[in-house]
């Protein structure tokens, strides 16, 4: 009986939440079978040249229901490989570890990983296994995200909309040349430099779970959300817009802090169930109060690059850029959802 | 007194059907201060180590354990996959190679399967996760069986420990995982991992109560807990 | 009273449903400074380099709330100029008249109109204006809806995913050199061999409406709908994905009808509401129909590309390829929504 | 008799107070076989209108009902747009210079306006457009002009034939515009324009009673047509 309720709230494009990572992964292998390979059991996306010799590897990870993230960008020039988890779910360490051998190109490989409790410890197994098989293995955490407290007592920041941008760019080093050491450092330059914060709409159905996480009335929204569907850190009444778009690119600006001068790439991401027409509208807010700080933006991103299922929210990074993160940023890519310059 | 391989199977078992029942219960304490999966992880894991620990029941506890925890390390993932795997490697192998074990060898084995977990998780008492169950009923195990009462005694104590340690975590803040992103606001709900560990020990407790209780897939629980707190 | 319930419905990034377009295209103007100019009253967004001497213009235009069509698509390779109307409501005369004049190199100018009443005839009037200003204007007609019933006695079939592959088919060509007449015929080719399906989980909220345009179940879902979050031409129970994608896709390739050994591009569409893992679902049980069939996937196009605000649902959209609309396809393109070659 | 400027005037304000007041009503028509901005357009036309016409309230009436024209047009968008935009157009260039209207003459231009209505939306009687409600309001008109009654009694023949047409529309299925997409599901609703085009003969009527109705700002239909029918 409880089953049956469970199924009729699942409005969902799926077959069955058991499937889903897999259909899904599936699709993507047909889809783009110029760009990637796909393996099963233990499920990993590869990109289909790896290894490249000589080359650094870089492989991410996390639950899925976050796409295009992390599948999405493996390819030239980005990632060489994603761990594909249970949905919201961290992947598991022989995933990893299955995928750090395949694009391990003799140059070692760079685990990138967001700072949740799961994504940490399962990558660090996955390290262990790796360097036993001969790996050499680094890891950079991306910890961005400003509504979380940080403090060396606690689990620390998310790692949210950073990561997207630190994958590009340190994709892009390891693609020109970079070595184990010198991306690693490449990377938490990137993580050090960027700040993010979310905030929802409304809460989104983890498939197997059949019901919404969290529920929220109509005028109401959460602010300083993650990833994950979960509720943020505080419940507030629903705002225009502009004043959204306004606290989260103040928080963030503060927190770094941006300075009036700074150069920085503006990343207005959008969490899933988001129309890309109010991605541009909060876009406008963020660009002209960046404007009004002082704070130029010489590059942007607009779009749901790095999502909650079909959360309706949104999100803004702020990545303070120098000649090196910019140029990485800028070289070519090539993977299913990010490309240019080729 | 000593454990058999057999008892620890049934544990295992006991516990997997305990899981099954209270997935939704579990994932909802986990939609409140987490991401509303701990259930289905679990759920999911213990799924696969029913699969994987039919071939090794014949076999000493240590591979028992041992398989068990490498079934949930391949397939819970999130933060229970590397606690609850670590857990069954390190206390499996304590045990390696033992087809009987002795009471104080197997609380012993927990031991070293808490140590694994604090070791991977970093976790104080008190931060609101399964550490605050576990601690203190081990605790409670470990001091009863030197007063010499029997396994099945001391894991009842044990048991009780863990239910209040699981209670205790309502009111905490929590300072570890994922719901320590909610700050105060995970304050007020007791903690999914908390409360799967209650299960652990209070399945052992049945799987080696004297005389035995009934069935490994017992539903006696299911009224209570089912109900979601928030 | 009756407004201000209506307000608390609105779980939208706006200001105000009046503001939302203008914001929006302010937001794309900076955001994509490097392709796109922007003007106001009548609104009209025009690539940047416009007018190219010599070159076949390409103009389109619709209701707002469709992104990234066809906004996204102005820029090389691709649309000379967008024409935003309100939200889901057809652009008036005098902004395509203006987007007429603005990018006529001296080549003339093609209009791309999907077929709806209020399309066409906004259209017309502008053509009728813009001739008047002495330029040469031919016009398109996209009518790909295989759920709507043809008839000489009805408005015919709406105009859905054909167009995106349209504007970027003959945006190829026109960059290309191709002339009124070739680009005008070409364009006739590419509606007449591709055909469209889509369905709907949930309806959406038309801003300046306050409230969704349908109301519908837990276990329900629409069939053959539109791209206005109109309800379809049917109600029925909410199947799993795999049958979902082969009703659409069988209906598709029944009525054009595609053949066992055709090539085509596959082109699975989100409504603005799905996620992309949904999307990827779809595409794979759609790629696996389509070989059972013998017909070939040569191209494929995954994403939401002609979406209907918050709607959660899929289209999916087949063109039969050949070489010229291949070589076309695959031409370089650098719009703010698609990008590849440059 | 005549009519003047002045009372064209009165009607278009008339027609827009109707229009803002019924907005939601006419959105709801139009959200059930249609895409759900009927209202919405028309008001946003409208308002355009209000503002459009204040500086040729004083000029010819072929002058006023043209800048109308423009102002949806310009504003209005969708098929409401180009149709009566189109509508006020042509009746305005029947109008041309006049600054007094015989009753035939206004008759003649909305005609004039009728068939621009036809040649662009290209509808038949039944498709269920406005058009089923502009063609029997007119022939109406026409009809009872030609037996002597007066524009009052001729336009209070054609709002209820209006009404009727409107109403008229509710069993049929859409063959034209964004509702003929639905098919059968159209049948069992009443067309938004035909509604809006009822709204349009009622107003003219009330603007040219004898004695003249009340403000232009009337709300006594509020009542019933507020409550969309689906
Ligand atoms: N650092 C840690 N140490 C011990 N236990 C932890 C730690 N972090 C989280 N937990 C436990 O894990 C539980 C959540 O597990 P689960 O939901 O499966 O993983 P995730 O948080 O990755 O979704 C928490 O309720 C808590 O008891
Ligand atoms: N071809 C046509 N001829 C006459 N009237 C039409 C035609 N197509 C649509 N209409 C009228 O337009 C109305 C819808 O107008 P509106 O909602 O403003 O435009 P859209 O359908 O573009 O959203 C319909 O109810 C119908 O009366
Ligand atoms: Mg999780
Ligand atoms: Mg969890
Ligand atoms: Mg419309
Ligand atoms: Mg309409």
């Amino acid at each position: 009986m409880a089953e049956a309720t469970v199924t009729t709230r699942l409005k969902k494009l799926i077959n069955t939440p058991e499937s889903e990572v897999k259909d899904a992964l599936a699709g993507m292998a047909l889809a783009h079978a110029d760009l990637i390979r796909v393996e099963y059991d233990p499920n990993v996306i590869i990109r289909k040249d790896a290894p490249k010799k000589g080359k650094v590897g870089l492989v991410s990870g996390g639950g899925s229901g976050h796409e295009p993230m992390h599948g999405g960008y493996v390819g030239r020039g980005m990632l060489d490989a994603a761990c594909p988890g249970a949905v919201f779910t961290s992947p598991t360490p022989d995933q990893m570890a299955r995928a750090t051998k395949a694009v391990d190109g003799g140059a070692g490989v760079l685990h990138v990983v967001k700072n949740y409790t799961g994504d940490i410890m399962n990558f660090e197994m996955a390290a262990e296994l790796a360097r036993g098989e001969g790996s050499q293995v680094n890891a950079v955490i991306t910890n961005d995200d400003v509504a979380v407290q940080d403090s060396l007592y606690t689990a620390g920041r998310r790692g949210v909309g950073v990561t997207v941008l630190l994958e590009k760019i340190v994709g892009g080093a390891a693609e020109a040349g970079y070595d184990l050491q010198k991306a690693t450092e490449l990377a938490k330059k990137v993580n050090a430099n960027g700040r993010s914060m979310g905030m929802a709409l409304t809460s989104c159905i983890v498939p197997a779970a059949g019901k919404v996480t969290f529920e929220i009335a109509d005028d109401e929204m959460e602010l300083g959300i993650g990833i994950h569907g979960e509720p943020g850190r505080e419940r507030t009444k629903l705002k225009p817009a502009d004043e959204i778009a306004e606290i989260l690119t103040s928080t963030v600006v503060k927190d770094l802090p941006f300075k009036r001068g700074d150069e920085v790439l503006a990343f207005v991401n959008g969490m899933g169930g988001t129309p890309l027409i109010e991605l541009y509208v909060v876009y406008n807010a963020v660009h002209q109060y960046l404007t009004k700080e002082g704070i130029k933006v010489s590059r942007s991103l607009v779009g749901s690059y790095i999502t909650s299922l079909e959360m309706a929210g949104t999100s803004v990074t702020l990545l303070k850029l120098d000649a090196e993160t910019t140029k990485f940023w800028d070289a070519p890519v090539h993977t299913p959802a990010l490309r240019w310059g080729v | 007194m000593a454990v058999t391989t057999a008892q620890l199977v049934d544990w295992i078992e006991r516990y997997a059907a305990v899981i099954a029942e209270q997935k939704q219960y579990l994932t909802g304490l986990d939609a409140a201060i987490g991401d509303g999966d701990h259930g289905i992880n679990m759920d999911r894991g213990f799924q696969q180590v029913l699969i994987k620990i039919a071939p090794v029941k014949d076999k000493d506890a240590g591979t028992l354990l041992k398989t068990t925890g490498m079934a949930l390390v391949g397939s819970v993932g999130g933060a229970g996959g590397p606690l609850y795997g670590t857990f069954f490697i390190r206390a499996g192998t304590a045990l390696d190679g033992k087809a009987e074990v002795a009471d104080a060898d197997l609380v012993a084995a927990l031991e070293a399967g808490l140590k694994g977990v604090v070791e991977r998780g970093k976790a104080n008492l008190k931060d609101k996760t399964m550490v605050d169950v576990l601690t203190p009923a081990l605790e409670q195990a470990r001091a009863r069986l030197k007063e010499g009462a029997s396994i099945a005694d001391a894991l009842s104590a044990a048991t009780d420990a863990a239910e209040a340690g699981m209670k205790a975590t309502i009111p905490l803040k929590a300072l570890k995982g994922r719901a320590s992103y909610l700050g105060d606001r995970s304050i007020g709900h007791q903690d999914p991992g908390a409360t799967s560990s209650y299960y652990l020990l209070r399945t052992l407790r049945e799987a080696l109560a004297d005389p035995p209780q009934g069935a490994s897939t017992s539903t006696s629980y299911v009224g209570r807990e089912q109900q979601p707190t928030s």
